[in-house]
């Protein structure tokens, strides 16, 4: 690792980056209200120059471009000066466990800073033109500047402690931000379930944080990586606690990353204003879990690797079959967003590190550009979010049509856009992966069936979004008379249909359509020295050749042919396919019911336990795992509460009770009439005398 | 004519004595004057006999200095004298009116203790050097141990004189009123320092006669002629009983001498004659427990207490029952000599100990008439120091010939409890009379809130209830943490637990004075109409203040009772 | 001139600086004794400076105070003050502080001081109100600097009594009966440590030196001269006292089957006095059980601490889910402290130099808190005049300033990381899991963190979001300057442990370490 | 021929159980302190006769001692009939159960 590279001063620079967005927040916390238009200008300048700062820094890496630059740490080898601050222990021996604030840039680093600020600068604009009016219009970009901070924070953090820490600001200002308008009921409950839903997955990533600190005694990532290296014998033999911290690890990315079992919380997310779910719920905040599982690859075992990839596919096929019947529009792209997450995740899995973290990049910008684009429509639409009384849209409201044509092509991966090479990349990993599986082969078949199915299913879904909001007749007066949003609301969306165009290889310069030598794989990449003992994907293209290619564009192609043959030429009625497939339309169109399972087995015994005690509450908490887990420690409450009251409290009060009983006998012999007071004492007199007499 | 000169020698130690004699002669001699028809011959009379008293005194005081070796300033003695003679006869012109006809006899009393205590301080003084004292006509032994009770017996009538001087329902007949409170203390002198079975006796009866006349003072209140009544009849049986057994230890002890019973004790065979051996002791505890009201001799305690007028109940919860506690160390450690006897005696103390405990505090839950919850809390407390004195002699060993090697440190603690348990008690009482004069009731759910209209006094009522439920910084927290660790030393460890348990439940009825005098607001209470004189609340304060005083430094009161024990 | 005072006052060993801390307070109350009971303004300025002044000293104690000396040793300690007070009982006026009681002697002045604001409601009896006031703080003071067992003990009664009158004159409308259980719980606990000072002290004169001074009879238990041979009930003397002083402390930390006097106490009781127990009253347990209860029985401490460890585990668990239950605001505030303190008994149980540091600094991190959470639920009820969880609602938008604070506030109780909360709780879980029999007990007490989120979220949610419920709440004014001055500095210091920890783990660690010394665990 | 000393004791112990009973059984003061002068009288006869036993140093101890306890019976015979004749005049009755104001 060559340390001179970046000097103490950089490090000092890279941390301006999260330090404007911290100051923008705290002036406009304090001082918002009273600056000139509620200072929503303070963040956005604050992330113009955050965005500039981070290019620059992309561009110094990219300068050196050597795939070699591994990971540089602030934190310093003994002897030498760098950024760092003993963080739990200020006057600790050097050798006590002790927990060290430190800066760690690397190129996939560089990549994360650039989408960050990149989007966030973006929604900041964007957001001038949405928020318009808003009764707590200051506020909100002073979340917005929170968020970007503390997802800055997450990126730069060089020890696994601060990695937490500000894993839970970006889910506290997640949490804020959903529940923005939280007068409404259901924008509040929103953002309790994602907070806690997310809680869920931080208190296992913490879980396995103890795990590594007992074994490790530190939580800096250079070290661990180091000691790692000894403890695995150079990562051959992986021992059991490592595979166990590794997916209690990964366990903090599913929460947050919105996988399977902890899925729900997102499609609710979209509660909160169209911004924050691009932002947040779209690019920065659910990648976290999937730049954590990057960060942290050296550590996850093969059979770890292995879980990855189940839960990502199964994610990947699982939303995109939901997404399929869904008519709000948000919750289309919302259910689209947890498919490319799983996607991501199994490419991780699957062993293909570049080719995932590249779909990370260019989904950031066309899924949020697509959030964007839909938050358009929907001002257009005087905010009706559902497609069922949309259409016709393509002529009132061109740009926004154009653009989102432009990043559902992305998104469906079709040549020449930018999700066609990460998505291309990914298949063809998950295809080397079903070749050459690690320990249970026929397991590593299902990823790549999955992700080939689900790329069909998501360009299905995504054309039908577009049918059916731009194309056919206008289907309700919002729709007659929608119009063109203004030009602080279009010009991100442009920018960002450019950048999914050209982010992942900029053919137009380069004129590599077919992506054989992309810019990403060769600066995010592994060290050789890690080659070994790993699945080695980075050559999977050359060696299936064009097979995956062939697959991804024909599935993508077959996918909108549906979707055109079903919504825009109407060959085939929607409901009578509905009604042919009868109960697995109806289970597809119920989100495979696991919100009613949830309700089911975790809630409802609960709720209707408890609300038999509170039935004011039974309304307000229906739905979400959230209340399942709340409910069910209730029930337990419940029991304690009663068992404090009368149990303990009761032997309390007994004791109180006994005296009075105890002083009512004394009362009894005080009766008052002195000849019983004689008789009393000549019975005394005599039994003392017979006491003295037997025992003398 | 030399014996006759040791005799008089021998007067110098019960100076005291004779002091209280002669106020009680001219409290009678005040009172005849000022209500006998004024003429020449009654000036006369009391000009002869204030001469006569006069010239006794100084002369005793020559004869006192003499045997103490110490010149004893003459000068007092005139002076004394002189205000003495000037209230007599002058008196009548100035003091008119019956206001005067309630203090003028009080303040010659108050005169008379003051000079008694400046002869015991003087006797305390003289005794430091050997403790161990010398017997007087055979009859008294004037050691540190009795001079000591002596003080707490002085000081309790000099605060019980204060309280009646303000105690307004007393109407007439205060010359006898004070006549016979000086008596009962002059009975309680004799009782503490006698040594002798016929002068315990006499000591007791004085004691006796005249607390029955002070119990049933108030004439026209029906309830103070019932506490008279019970009071007479249950201390004459109870009397006639002590006696009975006090002829037995004759006839076992073969002497009037206590010194001489016990060593003749020690000799006699085990088991001889058990009959009488088992009425006699059962007969003279249950006499002398009848006076402290330990629990099975307790039952005329909590009527008469609040029958009697209130400074009587003072006097007796006070001065009596520590005089009892001093005949009752000094009988057990005669008795104890007999062979095997010793451990029957402190079993059977420790069970009246364990019983008085608990029956005091559980009694003392229900009351609402505060004078008889102190009633009620003072048979408890006689339990915590019958604890005390079980173990003393739990741990006691046989010294030689009738005499006992005793812990001192434990006698100290009982001594220092008694002397604590006076200041609370005294403190308490004068409390109960200042509110229920001001409340116009001694009952508990009519003094709601008076704690804001009375602070001073509720406030110092406050820490004589922290005392006597023994929390920290309070006197009595000190006593009780001597009384268990002598309890604990001698190891009557169940002992101290249920104590600490009675403690807890103590709590319970002392907080409940505490709680209704200020946890509510003021404005609900009862209006005050009148309020008893300065003087009451300066003594309060005093008391209060002396109550914390020993509290935080125990060293002063501490080292006079370790001085005084050391006689035993 | 000022220098030569200062150093005087704060010399090492000359110094007087603990006993003014401790008694200025006192001379504050006689002061008001004189002042006539209308004049409401001048009383409070006075208390003002009577309280304002021990926290000027404690703050500038604690920068006086040299951590790298360690703690817990008679030669470690620091400002000591030695007299004799009562010679025939080998009683000692014994002063000194080291790592552990400094902060906390901090935290109790800073919560006093704060208290003094808080309390411009009361209007009755204001006199006697603060003259009692006055008298608590001398008496927690009191017990965080005495190393002598009796007067430890001196000063824990008379912090008890006015906390007594404090709640049942001025409390709620149950005040008597919360008061008088207070006050049976603690004297019961009181009794117990009486017995144990007695019995350490017979022991100590059976041993040739009787001596109350904390630090020799540490020294004497570790040694192991500090017991008696014989056994009760199958345990031996040094069982015993152990048990006996761990339920005098556990009644005041409370942990589970203890904390019934708790709520009921936090319910009735005036804001600014739930406040102080809440903040530092609680903590006089865990202080209690650092400085005299485990040094003296360093061997029974060491084989039962897996037992402590559960019953802290339990306390998490259990107090979070019956929080969850109560529908009164301050029950459930009270609830969430004995489940929070739990994590303190962990981590003493965890026997590892990181629980024992999560321990002590949950202590500071909870108190601040929980006495922020108070004032926030002492703002709304001076308002709304009731404590119903369920008819408030939609306050968010009417009172925006009061939200973000009360915000602030109840993340640091969740324990969001960068507040002081997560700290803690990240320390004690370390400390738990490196013990290899308290391993388990990380899982249950992270399921103890969910729920606390869970329920401290679902309490946001009923009072400040969602739709206005009642219309009446419309009319309500914002937090004022005042109120709001009152919660800052502990939102101030949440965030700041929060974020350099360093700041308060420095100070405690080499006194830790001593401890542990003493403790034979090092 | 004297008579041994045995019988003198139990001639006092039978004036001692007489007067407890008569103490115990009649519901009347007058009776009661009736019952008093029997124990006192017992008493006096246990002193002289062991006086008169046991000789010693002071002979006629015991027969001072029971001067001094006929001497104080009387005093208070007469200090408890003026309370009874004080009780009667408020309550009317001499039986020892009518004066019970004072009960708790």
């Amino acid at each position: 690792m060559d340390w001179h590279t970046f000097t103490t001063v950089d490090f000092a620079w890279m941390l301006a980056i999260p330090a404007l967005p911290l100051a923008a927040f705290v002036i406009q916390i304090f001082f918002g209200r009273w600056l000139p238009r509620k200072g929503d200008w303070v963040p956005t300048t604050a992330m113009g120059f955050a965005l500039v700062l981070a290019v620059g820094f992309f561009l110094k890496a990219m300068g050196i471009f050597d795939p070699t630059l591994y990971i540089q740490s602030s934190n310093p080898p003994p002897g030498e000066t760098g950024l760092s601050l003993a963080w739990l222990f200020g006057n600790a021996p050097s050798g006590a466990p002790n927990i060290v604030f430190s800066v760690l840039f690397d190129n996939l680093t560089a990549v994360m800073l650039v989408v960050v600020t990149g989007v966030s600068f973006l929604v900041h604009v964007y957001s001038i033109g949405y928020m318009e009016g808003d009764k707590r219009y200051g506020r909100f970009f002073a979340y917005l500047a929170l968020f970007s901070f503390s997802m800055l924070g997450l990126v730069l953090s060089g020890n696994l402690l601060f990695l937490m820490v500000f894993w839970e600001l970006v889910g506290l200002t997640s949490y804020l931000l959903i529940g923005f308008w939280f007068e409404k009921p259901s924008a509040a409950h929103a953002g309790f379930k994602a907070f806690i839903t997310t809680r869920i997955g931080d208190v296992g990533m913490l879980l396995g944080f103890l795990i590594i600190f007992k074994h490790f005694q530190t939580l800096d990532i250079v070290t661990i990586f180091q000691k790692l290296g000894e403890t695995t014998g150079d990562f051959q033999h992986w021992p059991g606690w490592v595979t166990a911290a590794g997916l209690l690890v990964f366990c903090g990315a599913v929460g947050k990353s919105a996988q399977f079992p902890l899925h729900i919380w997102l499609p609710d997310a979209m509660e909160g204003p169209t911004p924050v779910s691009a932002l947040i719920h779209a690019a920065t905040m659910v990648a976290a879990g999937v730049y954590l599982v990057g960060r942290f690859y050296l550590f996850f075992s093969p059979s770890a690797l292995l879980v990855i990839a189940m839960v990502g596919s199964f994610t990947a096929l699982f939303a995109a079959v939901i997404g399929v019947c869904q008519w709000d529009i948000k919750r289309v792209l919302a259910y689209s967003t947890v498919s490319q997450l799983g996607y991501m995740i199994a490419a991780l899995g699957c062993g293909a590190y570049s080719a995932g973290l590249m779909h990370l990049m260019t989904h950031a910008w066309f899924k949020a550009g697509l959030f964007l684009q839909s938050g358009s429509v929907i001002i257009g639409m005087h905010h009706e979010q559902d497609m069922r009384h949309m259409g016709g849209l393509r002529k009132k409201m061109p740009i926004t049509f154009w653009t989102m044509l432009i990043c559902t092509l992305a998104l469906c991966g079709i040549p020449l856009f930018a999700g066609f090479y990460s998505k291309d990349a990914i298949i063809a990993g998950a295809m080397h992966a079903a070749a050459h599986g690690g320990p249970a082969l026929w397991l590593w078949y299902f990823p790549a069936i999955a992700l080939v199915v689900a790329a069909g299913l998501t360009s299905f879904y995504m054309f039908r979004l577009i049918f059916l909001t731009f194309y056919g007749e206008p289907r309700s007066e919002h729709a007659e008379h929608a119009h063109e949003t203004p030009w602080t609301m279009t010009v991100p969306l442009m920018v960002l249909a450019a950048l999914a165009l050209f982010s992942a290889s900029p053919w137009i310069f380069n004129g590599d359509v077919l992506g054989h030598h992309l810019w990403f794989p060769h600066v995010v990449a592994h060290p050789e020295k890690v080659e070994a003992g790993r699945l080695v994907v980075e050559k999977a293209a050359e060696e299936h050749g064009v097979l995956p290619l062939v697959m991804s564009i024909l599935v993508a192609l077959g996918g909108i042919f549906l979707a055109w043959a079903f919504y825009y030429k109407k060959w085939l009625s929607a409901e009578e396919w509905a009604r042919k497939m009868g109960w697995f339309y109806k289970a597809v169109y119920n989100k495979f019911y696991v919100d009613e399972f949830v309700m089911k087995f975790i809630v409802r015994p609960v709720v209707f336990h408890w609300n038999v005690a509170c039935a004011a509450f039974d309304k307000y908490v229906i739905d979400g795992i959230v209340n399942a887990v709340g409910r069910g420690g209730v029930e337990a409450s419940e029991g304690s509460g009663w068992f404090d009251k009368y149990v303990i409290d009761g032997i309390v009060n007994a004791v109180g009770f006994t005296v009075q009983v105890f002083g009512g006998i004394a009362r009894l012999f005080q009766t008052g009439f002195l000849d019983q007071y004689l008789a009393f004492t000549a019975a005394a007199i005599a039994l003392g005398a017979v006491l003295f007499f037997f025992f003398l | 004519m030399s014996q006759l000169q040791a005799y008089i020698k021998d007067l110098g130690w019960i100076g005291p004595e004779l002091v209280l004699a002669a106020t009680a002669l001219v409290v009678l001699l005040v009172e005849l004057y000022r209500r006998g028809r004024k003429s020449g011959w009654s000036l006369g009379l009391a000009l002869v006999i204030t001469l006569a008293a006069g010239f006794g005194l100084s002369w005793l005081g020559r004869t006192f200095s003499a045997a103490l070796g110490r010149p004893v300033d003459l000068r007092l003695d005139v002076a004394v004298l002189g205000l003495v003679y000037v209230l007599v006869t002058m008196g009548d012109l100035w003091f008119k009116g019956d206001k005067w006809d309630r203090l003028v006899p009080g303040l010659v009393v108050l005169a008379g203790t003051l000079l008694a205590g400046y002869y015991a301080v003087g006797l305390m003084s003289a005794l430091s050097a050997d403790p161990k004292g010398t017997s007087v006509f055979g009859l008294q032994l004037v050691d540190s141990y009795s001079v000591y009770f002596k003080l707490l017996a002085l000081v309790s009538l000099l605060v019980v004189t204060l309280f009646t001087m303000n105690y307004r329902d007393l109407k007439r007949g205060f010359g006898e009123y004070y006549l016979c409170l000086v008596g009962a203390h002059l009975g309680i002198m004799f009782l503490v320092s006698s040594n002798h079975l016929l002068l315990i006796y006499l000591g007791l009866e004085t004691l006796s006669l005249s607390s029955y006349l002070l119990a049933g003072f108030r004439k026209e209140d029906p309830r103070s002629a019932e506490a008279a009544v019970k009071y007479v009849i249950y201390g004459g049986v109870a009397s006639a009983i002590m006696l009975f057994g006090f002829s037995l230890i004759f006839g076992l002890g073969g002497s009037l001498d206590l010194v001489e019973i016990g060593r003749h004790l020690a000799g006699t065979a085990q088991g001889s004659n058990r009959v009488l051996v088992g009425l006699g002791m059962a007969c003279t505890l249950g006499g002398l427990s009848y006076k402290i009201a330990a629990v099975p001799f307790h039952f005329w305690c909590p009527d008469v207490y609040e029958g009697a007028p209130t400074p009587v109940t003072t006097f007796l919860a006070v001065a009596s029952k520590a005089a009892g506690f001093a005949v009752i160390v000094r009988i057990v450690a005669v008795l104890g000599q007999g062979p095997g006897w010793l451990e029957k005696v402190t079993s059977l103390m420790a069970v009246a100990s364990a019983l008085s405990m608990t029956y005091g505090n559980l009694g003392a839950l229900h009351q609402t008439n505060v004078k008889r919850l102190l009633a009620y809390s003072s048979i408890a407390h006689v339990g915590y120091i019958l604890m005390a004195v079980a173990a003393l002699f739990g741990a006691a060993t046989a010294g030689e010939g009738g005499t006992f090697h005793v812990d001192p440190r434990a006698a100290e603690s009982i001594l220092y409890y008694l002397g604590a348990y006076m200041i609370m008690n005294l403190g308490a009482f004068g409390a109960v009379i200042y509110i229920a004069k001001s409340a116009g009731s001694e009952d508990m759910d009519d003094w709601w809130g008076l704690g804001w209209k009375l602070p001073v006094v509720s406030g110092v009522l406050v820490i004589f209830l922290l005392s006597l439920t023994g929390i920290p910084p309070t006197v009595g927290f000190y006593g009780k943490w001597l009384l268990f660790r002598t309890a604990i030393a001698g190891g009557f460890l169940w002992l101290a637990v249920l104590a600490a348990v009675n403690t807890v439940f103590s709590l319970f009825y002392y907080f409940k004075v505490a709680k209704v005098l200020f946890l509510k607001p003021a404005e609900e209470s009862r209006g005050v109409t009148v309020r008893p004189a300065a003087v009451m609340a300066v003594v309060l304060v005093a008391l209060g203040l002396l109550t914390l005083f020993f509290g935080v430094l125990p060293s002063a009161l501490e080292s006079l009772a370790g001085a005084s024990a050391a006689a035993l | 001139m000022l220098g030569g005072i200062l150093n005087q006052v704060a010399g090492g060993e000359g110094g007087i600086l603990l006993s003014l801390i401790t008694f200025v307070p006192i001379l504050g109350m006689l002061v008001i004794l004189f002042i006539p009971k209308k004049q409401h303004d001048i009383i409070r300025t006075i208390a003002g400076v009577a309280t304002g002044i021990p926290l000027a000293l404690s703050i500038l104690l604690w920068f006086l105070f040299d951590p790298s000396k360690g703690g817990a040793t008679a030669e470690a300690m620091q400002f000591v003050e030695r007299h004799a007070w009562i010679p025939t009982f080998h009683i000692q006026y014994y002063l000194g502080v080291d790592g552990l009681s400094v902060p906390l002697i901090f935290l109790n002045c800073l919560l006093l001081f704060i208290a003094v604001p808080a309390s411009w409601k009361i209007e009755k009896g204001v006199k006697g109100y603060f003259m009692l006031l006055l008298l608590l703080e001398t008496g927690i003071t009191g017990c965080f600097v005495a190393l002598d067992f009796f007067l430890f003990y001196i000063f824990w009664e008379l912090m008890l009594l006015p906390m007594y009158f404090l709640i049942g004159i001025w409390g709620g409308p149950r005040r008597e009966y919360a008061a008088i259980k207070f006050f049976l719980y603690t004297l019961a606990g009181s009794v117990l440590m009486l017995v144990g000072l007695v019995a350490v002290y017979l022991i100590s004169a059976k041993e040739g030196n009787p001596t109350f001074d904390l630090m020799a009879l540490a020294e004497m238990a570790r040694s192991g001269k500090l017991g008696a041979n014989w056994s009760v009930l199958g345990m031996g003397f040094k069982t015993w006292l152990f048990w006996f002083l761990f339920v005098a402390f556990a009644i005041k930390v409370p942990i589970v089957p203890f904390h019934t006097w708790l709520p009921d106490a936090h319910v009735e009781a005036p804001t600014p006095i739930s406040v102080i127990l809440a903040g530092i009253l609680l903590k006089l347990g865990g202080y209690g059980m650092l400085r005299i209860n485990f040094p003296l029985a360093p061997e029974a401490f060491r084989r039962f601490a897996v037992v402590l460890a559960v019953i802290g585990l339990v306390s998490i668990v259990y107090g979070a889910f019956v929080a969850m239950a109560q529908k009164d605001f301050k029950k459930l505030v009270a609830y969430s402290s004995v489940s929070h303190m739990g994590y303190v008994l962990l981590g003493f149980g965890s026997l590892a130099l990181l629980g024992f540091a999560g321990g002590a600094f949950q202590m500071f991190a909870h108190g601040t808190s929980s006495a922020m959470m108070f004032l926030i639920v002492g703002v709304i009820y001076d308002r709304a005049h009731h404590r119903d969880l369920n008819r408030f609602g939609g306050l968010g938008s009417r009172m925006p300033y009061y939200a973000g604070l009360a915000s602030v506030g109840f993340f640091a109780a969740l324990g969001l990381p960068s507040m002081s909360g997560f700290v803690a709780e990240f320390l004690t879980l370390i400390g738990a899991y490196e013990g290899d029999h308290t391993r388990w007990m990380v899982l249950i007490a992270i399921v103890g963190v969910v729920i606390t989120a869970a329920y401290i979220l679902w309490t946001i949610q009923r009072v400040f979001l969602g739709p206005m419920k009642n219309e009446e709440y419309k009319k309500f004014p914002d937090i004022s300057l005042r109120e709001a001055i009152c919660q800052a500095p502990l939102g101030l210091l949440c965030i700041l442990f929060g974020v350099l920890p360093f700041l308060l783990l420095d100070t405690m660690r080499p006194s830790l370490e001593g401890l542990m010394g003493v403790l034979g665990l090092k | 021929m004297t008579v041994p000393l045995v019988w003198y004791v139990f001639l006092a112990l039978i004036l001692f159980t007489i007067g407890l009973v008569v103490i115990v059984s009649r519901h009347n003061l007058i009776y009661t302190l009736m019952g008093v002068e029997l124990i006192l009288n017992g008493a006096n006869i246990n002193f002289i006769a062991f006086a008169r036993a046991l000789g010693g140093k002071y002979p006629i101890a015991g027969n001072i001692f029971s001067i001094f306890v006929i001497v104080l019976a009387a005093a208070e015979a007469a200090v408890a009939l003026a309370i009874v004749l004080h009780v009667f005049g408020h309550f009317g009755s001499v039986r020892p159960e009518d004066p019970n104001m004072l009960r708790e």
